[in-house]
């Protein structure tokens, strides 16, 4: 017995760790306690300026060492294989960081960092951010896991912080219950994997699907591997598992929704792209046309739902439904195009839907109906500093030429096509058909709203002021939420006449996953 | 200067005329527009007569003088030049038409001087005779069906020319239409032969047509019948012919120049030039033969009972036309042309002198009201006379040698001819017995009140109204002025009217069965190529149809002098007699009727089955509401599942789960 | 001459971002020289371009998106020259139009003017499919604005519609689009959409046939044709006339210009394949949209029917696949645009003089004091029902002939169409001018500005009606070139049924 | 015993777990049942463990009772919320947000 | 072995139980109670598989620390019986179905699957396996990031926690009370169908 400890205790050997790969991570982990900390001083100045100050510095910070690791272009999994930090990996973080900027910027006067204390709302956004970005790094089961739940868990709470609000706090219980399903589902998953592969470690799990005595077809891995498409499709809102995301994006407080919206899809589909194209790379021939008719059913649902919403909140909790099904059409190819195209669109789907929500938010602080669509009539001669950003990001989410959008859905088709799945090109055309009806809906609101235009039916409960009305905020008041709009629309036309920047970026995170077609 | 450029030059004058009478219609004073376009006119008559001279210089066999002035539309197989033709034909049709139409605007400077439209008036006659001249000269179809096609257009212009008149509005719309079912006709003719022939020259397709058809060929004769629903369309004959006495809408002098000496006759002149073709297809031929004669037959039968003055001679010169066809069809071309040019002489006569007698009845046409004016105007009277008598076929008038000529002809051919030349010699009778039955009401018997307020020296002035509907006129844009226009008062009408009258009398000499053949001689050259080119008729034969003729048409003035001169009332007597017979015909053998139940309502239902069928229930209730239907009944189910009950999310995630794995579980298997 | 074409493409969207940043009340001038500019090149380019050399002139061609393989390719042949000089010709009077009447917002109406006009332009210049369909897609954009801010009546639902059912042609266009070229990429090429590329590189017949059934889709969508035009009436009616001389004239002919450069050289076979349907649904436009045309109270909407009927010549002259006829269809899509523009024009002006009544039961009687109006009029509607002298005839008489050669059948049920014009211009021209003066209507001759708006264009008509072979002789070899390929396939198979016996 | 046993077992668990969460309107219960879910994973994970003779399943159990140790703090935390905002304990209470 | 056959089925049985006790007890007490026999089971079974540090800290953790906050919950709220008559309807019926669909076809795929091992009662293992040792080895080497993120991952829910329960006097000042009755004034808008 002794001597079998001191064994172990001799085998026993403290693991490489790579601080440099390792740094953004300790960067957000370390910004978040100090923000912590920070936001207990009583000084108003500490909690409404330099909180958010800091926040936003470590997120610079951790932009800053990722552009620097990217540099440096060699790409090990670190610390025993449970992170990969690779092209795809920096490239959804640094989509994440921008995203976590803006929800800093967003919330700079949003009620909810008040309700919740500003300290504690912004470590808990950082550990949300942390979660995501160990989610798009995870290399293994156990972190992939981990960084889902440290994704989530702050996420239960920040939709929940308007604790006044009745909505918010059925948003935060709704997705924390659907949510923990998901989650246990995806834990259910993954342990059958696990018991299947004999192996945590992605790349092994390949390895073994690859030759190492698994068959592609074995029940055991193939139901493994539905449970946990099942608990990925959850987290990115694909249908049918997507019911949660218009109550809870409807719920929560915008800046939040914002940061769902964006960030939560970007890290989701991070994991879904390693660990369906990597470790399971091999049984595509199995779980690709389920996926298919899964991005379909997005596809549809998502746009037809959409049609009915007056919330704009809603109707864009729907269209990022349907997102999710032109996304999930670049995993289910399982090729370095499919890669590449949803990476490429990741991105775009964030410049697009930022500049929408920003023009949400500074709506619906100074308008008594909220995120309505009575909210926006006439914004076009009122504030045509609001409604060319909205205008072009509804014009770009519908997919537009000279917009990133229509690059976007180019590609995604493009990647479709080359991978013999033309039906979905075809689905994802028609989907984008069918949007039109409500995002041209906003447009004419805002520059023809004079005039009758037909709304959605009457909304089955009265319009309710939504999240963060905080009366002190009017719109001359919060430049900040017009400059991140602005920014967002011209970077949506910049990159929709100029995408090359983009491109390159996408070849580089298509190149990060080894093997494929 | 050359043939060709004097063909050129008939076709420049008149475009001249319409551009600065249309475009200085501001500027131009009092009747100078009505002056400058018959000086265009005059010079296009003499350049024509420049062309003649010169063309007769040529030897005989080279009078076919093609010059083109450019590529009209060169592409692929097809190849079409804006090139004129002058040979005898041409040269013939452009001397009728020029002449007649110089004589006509002199008429009209005064005739319409009273009237508001006086500038557009012009241009638009100026706009005709181009166009007819542009028919006559053009060297190809293509070329044909742009004049052709010009001057219906113009037609149709001048038919609504007092276009507040809702009648005349409808018999434009009428006139032109049925102009373009026969254009159609020509284009598809014209893309027939271009498939055989190759080629849209008449030269070329008459040299290759030989080569290219047998006789009686399917496409040819199919293409011939084609040329003639063109023909018939224009020259108003069966069953196209409806437009005609609406066309009677428009102003006197329009229906003296278009609708009785000029355009009506352009379908026997295409008869005429593409004769090879006829000749190349007996069946086409000898159908439009049988059409000419059935339709001067029943013209003539209508023209006895309608009493409109106007249509009365819109209805002899329908079955004067019928001549005309039945000559060129039965290859007696010299003959029908012959007709056409004495025809054009006497029938713009009768229109002048019924325009003046119009003119007299303060616009009133019905012949129920006239009567008398034999006193009142007296050189409307003597030159109205000559023209009936023209056309009854007097002795030694110049119908009288025209119309036996054609007859003769026919008969000579034999076999079933012979019924068509009967039939010609009855329809004669009846011409001679309507023809002196206008005669006999209009300026015999009690003078009317009109009548004697023209002895009494001046015109009478009734309030204008329609005479088609009796609604009073809208005169803003002038129904024959304030004031009327009679021969008597106006040496303009009376200058035009002299020659024609003259030219109605001893317009026969050109061709007297014995003595002349100047015509036939002149038209050989286009001719000659003919295979009845020396077929004829013996003399003894033509001078017993004369006798014939003669003895026919005096008899039955003999008949209309006791029936409206002595004996007055039998008319009565007899439409009541024949009642089913009077209304038969009275209503112009019910064509109006037919057409309207088998085309017009047809097409108004189907318009409106379309509009309200079609376009409401199927067009946006299946394809457009079928769509958003679907998208709906998506929005509502969407809307329906998300009820926002957690636990019903939380099943609809397990049933997700259980299907996803079970088709993971199928494929595994 | 890279320089050129670029120049001409984006000068009115320049002035359009010009007339934005310039005081209140300059735009319009601003947008008004852009057009005047795009027209001065087109008839540089006019002037100088060579009827008998082959291929494109003036070409640009550079690289735009690699990774797609989308090439910024523009150039001018035979083909797009008279859609580029239809387009330069039509947008002046439109803007001058426009610029002669008070807006609100007028800086953004004349800036989507602008946008409106590169787009067109674009999409007639691209040589590359893809630029080809972001031209195509962005030509809504400009429009759905105009129709939805500026219109009449119900005009966002209008808009909407027709916004929706144009992209839902084009965007099926694009997936097929895209299907096309990676399906055409031959092993171990590029993906590329270059139009000359894809006419090289061959796709499999199976694929060309679905393919090609989803660009007609769009086109026949934009063009419009029978069971697809149901944006139409709505669309008509609520549209701001200059918007929709522009929209009748122009954009219409994208669609149908689309078959010529891209369909027929690219997918011969797909083409054959569906000849017959396609010529099929041409004669039935031509049937239905005249008899429509002829039951109609609201003047734009004959027009818009008779468009209609119009379009349907066209693609029949197209899918004839034979010289003749393709040669018609080209010229018939200038012709018409010339004659559109005018025509929508001048409703404007009756509407103005009749207190904003286009119902054909109100109207009549205008001509008495507007003779130049009745004159101008005139023409145009005669030279709309194609009468022998007018430039349309000859496009028409090519069609039919083209039609006939192989197709006599539906030629002949075609021609019938010819009559149905005449009926329903000629209703349409005597209920405006002639018979009793309408009770809402007055009559007055046309101001100054209006008539430099309309005279010019029926000016242009007129020549071409005497001297039809200036754009024939320009346009044929480019014509016959892109019909050469699927001409070839389908008398390859089309055995003798329906031609003229022998 | 054969580890498909313990595996089959597990499954039992997890489908009562997710029936109760289905079944239960009593937030708090509803949390019980996720408990019991993700328990089952443990159970899966130990039982693989076991069956590969290889530690990293068990590594993997203990993270997971971390996580629903977390899960359930949260879920409490929000319960209590709604009950300081005196909403009713009800799940199916809580279903303004819909449509 | 048929002493660990009896513990298995005992053990088994008692997972199962209390798994049920869960779901069917009205009382939540009486479910929190039920869970935590459903733990000791597990635990049982933990150890049947050699898991003997998890056991414990099922045992420990769990059963122990994490239960008992739940009873000071369910105490604080007043664990109210629920009605489960309204559970009645389509959610009563086809939610255990579809649930137990999901669970046929999970037992399926541990029946049906190629895989040998499953049959066995494991790989050899040396004594050391499960024994707090070898997890605290595998922790602080292999597994060192997912056990410094957990850590973390606690810490942020504290903090959540205390975002969510704790009383803020802040808010109360600025009228931002809880309770439905003060919440900002609602509307309803005229809505064209």
């Amino acid at each position: 017995m002794i001597d079998l400890l001191q064994l172990a205790a001799s085998e026993a050997k403290a693991p490489v760790i790579d601080y440099r790969e390792l740094s953004p991570l300790l960067a957000l982990a370390g910004g978040s306690v100090v923000v912590l900390m920070v936001g207990l001083l009583r000084s108003a100045f500490a909690r409404r300026v330099l909180v958010p100050a800091l926040s936003a510095l470590t997120l610079l910070v951790a932009i800053g060492l990722t552009i620097w690791i990217w540099e440096s272009g060699d790409r090990e999994p670190i610390i025993e294989g449970a992170l990969a930090v690779d092209a795809l990996s920096l490239g959804v973080s640094m989509l994440i960081y921008v995203a976590g900027l803006v929800t800093i910027v967003l919330s700079l006067r949003a009620l909810a960092p008040e309700v919740a204390g500003h300290g504690e709302y912004h470590s808990l956004l950082l550990g949300s951010i942390l979660g995501m970005v160990v989610l798009a790094m995870a290399e293994n089961l156990i972190t992939l896991f981990i960084g889902l739940e440290l994704l989530s868990i702050p996420l239960y709470v920040l939709c929940a912080t308007e604790l006044h609000r009745r909505t918010s706090l059925e948003a935060g219980l709704k997705y924390l219950v659907i949510g923990s399903v998901g989650s246990a589902t995806l834990l259910y998953g993954l342990a059958m994997v696990y018991g299947a592969a004999g192996s945590m470690q992605f790349g092994e799990i390949g390895a073994a699907l690859g030759g190492g005595g698994l068959s592609a077809t074995d029940p055991l891995l193939l139901t493994g591997i539905a449970l946990s498409a099942t608990g990925l499709a959850f987290k990115s809102s694909v249908a049918p598992f997507h019911q949660w995301t218009p109550d809870v994006y409807e719920g929560a407080p915008t800046p939040i929704t914002t940061f769902m919206a964006v960030a939560t899809k970007a890290a989701a589909f991070a994991v879904f792209l390693r660990l369906f194209d990597q470790a399971f790379g091999l049984a595509q021939l199995e779980w690709g046309p389920a996926l298919a008719v899964l991005a379909t059913l997005t596809i549809v649902i998502g746009n037809v739902g959409a049609i009915a919403q007056r919330s704009l909140k809603r109707m864009l909790a729907w269209s990022s439904v349907a997102q999710a099904g032109y996304l999930l059409a670049g995993v289910v190819v399982g090729s370095e195009l499919g890669v590449r195209a949803t990476a490429f669109y990741l991105a775009v789907y964030l410049l697009m839907n930022v500049a929408a929500f920003a023009v949400v938010v500074a709506r619906e602080r100074v308008s008594e109906r909220g995120d309505d669509l009575a909210a926006f009539e006439d914004l076009g001669t009122a504030q045509p500093w609001l409604a060319w950003p909205m205008t072009i990001a509804m014009l770009s989410l519908a997919g537009f030429p000279a917009t990133a959008g229509f690059i976007g859905k180019f590609y995604l088709i493009d990647a479709s096509v080359e991978g013999a799945y033309t039906w979905l090109g075809i689905a994802i055309v028609v989907g984008s058909v069918v949007s039109l009806v409500y995002y041209l809906r906003v447009v004419a609101v805002m520059w023809m709203g004079r005039y009758e235009i037909e709304m959605p039916g009457p909304p089955r409960r009265i319009v309710r002021r939504v999240a963060g009305t905080s009366p002190e905020a009017d719109a001359r008041a919060q430049p900040e939420v017009a400059a991140i709009a602005i920014l967002f629309a011209a970077a949506t036309i910049v990159f929709g006449i100029w995408p090359d920047p983009l491109f390159e970026a996408a070849r580089d995170v298509g190149s990060a996953l080894p093997n494929l077609r | 200067m050359s043939a060709t450029s004097f063909g050129w030059l008939v076709l420049v004058f008149p475009v001249v005329g319409l551009l600065i009478t249309s475009l200085g219609w501001r500027a131009l004073p009092g009747r100078s527009a009505g002056w400058i376009a018959s000086a265009a006119i005059l010079g296009s008559f003499l350049s024509a007569i420049g062309a003649l001279v010169d063309m007769q210089d040529h030897p005989a066999e080279e009078r076919h003088l093609v010059d083109s002035a450019w590529t009209y539309a060169a592409t692929a197989d097809l190849e079409v030049d804006l090139a004129i033709l002058i040979d005898p034909l041409s040269v013939f049709m452009c001397l009728v038409v020029a002449g007649v139409s110089f004589l006509i605007h002199v008429y009209s400077v005064a005739y319409m001087g009273g009237d508001r439209g006086y500038a557009r008036y012009f241009a638009y006659l100026n706009l005709f005779v181009f166009s007819m001249l542009l028919l006559v000269l053009a060297a190809n179809f293509v070329l044909l069906i742009v004049g052709w096609a010009f001057v219906g257009a113009a037609s149709y212009l001048l038919i609504s020319f007092w276009y507040r008149r809702g009648t005349a509005t409808a018999a434009g719309i009428k006139a032109f239409v049925m102009n373009v079912i026969g254009d159609v006709g020509l284009v598809i003719a014209a893309f027939l032969l271009l498939s055989e022939t190759g080629q849209l020259d008449y030269l070329g397709v008459f040299e290759e047509a030989p080569e290219a058809f047998g006789r009686n060929d399917g496409t040819l004769v199919a293409a011939c019948l084609l040329i003639l629903v063109g023909a018939f369309a224009k020259s108003a004959q069966l069953p196209l012919h409806t437009w005609l006495p609406d066309a009677m809408e428009g102003p006197t002098p329009v229906s003296a120049l278009i609708h009785a000496a000029t355009m009506v006759t352009a379908g026997v002149y295409l008869i005429a030039r593409c004769f090879p073709l006829f000749e190349l297809a007996p069946t086409a031929a000898d159908i439009s033969a049988v059409v000419g004669t059935a339709t001067l037959l029943m013209a003539a039968s209508i023209a006895l009972v309608v009493t409109d003055l106007k249509r009365v001679i819109a209805y002899s010169t329908m079955s004067q036309i019928g001549y005309m066809v039945l000559g060129v069809s039965v290859a007696a071309y010299g003959a029908g042309l012959f007709h056409l040019m004495t025809h054009a002489f006497f029938k713009a006569l009768l229109f002048m002198g019924a325009g003046s007698v119009i003119g007299a009845m303060a616009g009133a046409q019905d012949m129920d009201r006239m009567g008398g004016f034999r006193k009142a105007m007296p050189f409307t009277f003597v030159t109205f006379t000559i023209g009936a008598l023209a056309l009854a076929g007097f002795p030694l008038m110049s119908g009288f040698f025209s119309k036996d000529e054609v007859l003769a002809f026919t008969i000579d051919r034999g076999g079933g001819y012979l019924v068509l030349g009967i039939v010609g010699y009855l329809a004669a009778a009846l011409t001679a017995f309507y023809a002196f039955r206008m005669v006999f009401r209009v300026f015999f018997g009690e003078p009317v009140p009109e009548a004697r307020e023209l002895e009494r020296g001046h015109v009478a002035h009734g309030e204008p109204m329609n005479p088609a509907t009796g609604e009073p006129e809208d005169t803003d844009v002038g129904f024959p002025g304030p004031e009327h226009h009679v021969a008597e008062r106006s040496g303009p009408m009376k200058a035009a009217m002299a020659p024609l009258a003259l030219l109605a009398i001893v317009g026969g000499i050109v061709a007297v069965p014995g003595l002349t053949d100047t015509l036939e001689h002149f038209l050989e050259p286009t001719f000659e190529e003919s295979r009845f080119h020396d077929t004829a008729p013996t003399e003894g034969a033509e001078l017993i149809g004369l006798v014939i003729g003669a003895i026919i048409s005096i008899a039955s003035i003999g008949v209309a002098f006791l029936m409206y001169m002595r004996r007055r009332g039998i008319t009565l007597e007899l439409r009541d007699r024949f009642t089913a017979v009077h209304s038969f015909l009275s209503h112009k053998w019910y064509f109006d009727e037919l057409y309207d139940a088998g085309f017009v309502r047809p097409m108004a239902t189907a318009g409106s089955f379309g509009r309200r069928v079609v376009e409401t229930d199927f067009v946006q209730g299946f394809i457009v509401g079928g769509s958003t239907g679907i998208v709906r009944a998506g929005t509502s189910f969407a809307r329906a599942i998300q009820t926002g009950f957690l636990r019903a999310y939380a099943l609809l995630l397990v049933l997700g789960l259980a299907g996803l794995v079970l088709y993971f579980l199928i494929a595994s298997s | 001459m890279t320089v050129h074409l670029s120049i001409v493409l984006f000068a009115p969207l320049a002035t359009g971002l010009l007339g934005a940043v310039l005081p209140r009340g300059w735009a319009r001038w601003s947008v008004l020289a852009g057009t005047l500019v795009v027209l001065g090149y087109a008839m540089v380019m006019l002037a100088d371009f060579e009827s008998g050399a082959g291929g494109l002139q003036y070409a640009t061609d550079d690289e735009w998106i690699g990774e797609l393989g989308i090439r910024y390719q523009l150039g001018v042949d035979g083909l797009n020259l008279f859609m580029v000089v239809l387009t330069a010709l039509a947008w002046v009077p439109c803007t001058l139009w426009a610029a002669i009447r008070e807006h609100d917002r007028a800086k953004l109406y004349f800036f989507n003017l602008a946008l409106g006009e590169t787009a067109v332009l674009g999409a007639f210049m691209a040589q590359d499919l893809a630029l080809f369909i972001v031209f195509f897609d962005l030509m809504l954009v400009p429009f759905y604005f105009l129709i939805g801010g500026w219109g009449t009546g119900d005009r966002v639902r209008a808009t909407t519609k027709f916004v929706i059912y144009t992209l839902s042609g084009s965007l099926l266009m694009l997936a097929a689009a895209i299907a096309l070229g990676v399906l055409s990429v031959p092993d171990g090429g590029e993906l590329s959409f270059s139009l000359a590329e894809l006419e090289r590189r061959s796709i499999p017949e199976g694929s060309q046939h679905w393919i090609v059934l989803l660009f007609a889709l769009a086109f026949f969508v934009k063009a419009p044709l029978f069971p697809l035009h149901g944006w139409v009436p709505e669309t008509y009616r609520s549209t701001p006339i200059p918007v929709l001389a522009l929209l009748s004239a122009v954009l219409s002919k994208v669609g149908v210009y689309g078959f010529l450069r891209i369909v027929l050289p690219v997918m011969p076979e797909g083409s054959q394949h569906w000849q017959e349907l396609f010529i099929v649904i041409a004669v039935f436009s031509i049937l239905y949209g005249s008899i429509v045309a002829f039951s109609q109270d609201n003047i734009r909407l004959v027009i818009a029917y008779s468009s209609i009927a119009q379009l349907g010549f066209i693609v029949l002259g197209i899918f004839a696949l034979d010289d003749k006829g393709a040669q018609g269809a080209v010229f018939q899509m200038l012709n018409h645009g010339l004659v559109v523009v005018p025509l929508f024009l001048i409703v404007g002006v009756v509407a103005l003089r009749s207190g904003g009544s286009e119902s054909l039961r109100e109207l009549g009687g205008m001509a008495v004091r507007a003779p130049v109006l009745a004159a101008l009029f005139l023409i145009t509607s005669f030279a709309t029902l194609a009468m022998p002298g007018s430039p349309n005839f000859v496009g028409e008489l090519l069609v039919l002939f083209g039609a006939f050669e192989d197709k006599l059948v539906y030629g002949l049920v075609a021609s019938a169409g010819v009559v149905l014009a005449a009926v329903y211009m000629i209703r349409l021209f005597q209920g405006v001018m002639h018979n009793r003066l309408g009770p809402r209507a007055e009559s007055s001759d046309l101001g100054g500005l209006e008539l430099a708006a309309v005279a010019p264009l029926v000016a242009v008509v007129v020549a071409l009606g005497i001297y039809p072979q200036f754009v024939v002789e320009r346009s044929e070899r480019a014509t016959l070139e892109q019909i050469a390929a699927a001409k070839q396939h389908a008398e390859s198979r089309s055995g003798p049924e329906l031609s003229v016996s022998k | 015993m054969d580890v498909v046993w313990f595996l089959v077992l597990s499954a039992f668990i997890f489908v009562i777990g997710a029936g109760g969460v289905l079944t239960r309107r009593n937030p708090l219960v509803v949390l019980l049942c996720l408990e019991l879910m993700l328990n089952a994973g443990n159970l899966a994970l130990i039982a693989f463990a076991r069956m590969h003779g290889d530690g990293s399943g068990q590594i993997f159990a203990l993270i997971v009772m971390v996580i629903a140790a977390c899960e359930v703090v949260i879920g409490l935390g929000i319960i209590v919320a709604m009950y300081r905002n005196r909403l009713p304990i009800d799940i199916d209470e809580m279903s303004e947000l819909r449509g | 072995m048929w002493f660990e056959q009896v513990l298995f089925f005992v053990a088994g049985i008692g997972a199962l139980a209390g798994a049920l006790g869960v779901v069917m007890l009205r009382n939540p007490f009486y479910s929190v109670l039920a869970l935590v026999v459903h733990l000791i089971a597990l635990a049982v079974l933990f150890l049947l598989l050699h898991a003997e540090f998890l056991a414990a800290g099922q045992i420990v953790v769990y059963a122990g620390a994490v239960m008992v906050l739940y009873l000071f919950v369910v105490a604080y709220i007043g664990g109210s019986d629920e009605p489960l008559a309204a559970e009645g309807g389509p959610l009563g019926v086809f939610g255990p179905l579809f649930a137990a669909a999901v669970g046929v076809e999970l037992c399926i795929a541990f029946v049906a699957s190629g895989l040998k091992a499953l049959g066995t009662r494991g790989a050899e293992i040396g004594t050391g396996f499960g024994a707090p040792e070898q997890i605290g080895e595998l922790l602080l080497t292999k597994w060192l990031v997912a056990f410094e993120t957990a850590s973390f991952l606690l810490l942020v829910a504290a903090v959540g926690a205390v975002v969510l329960a704790r009383r803020r006097r802040g808010l109360e000042e600025e009228g931002a009370a809880p309770g439905p009755r003060r919440e900002a004034p609602t509307e309803t808008l005229e809505v064209r169908v």
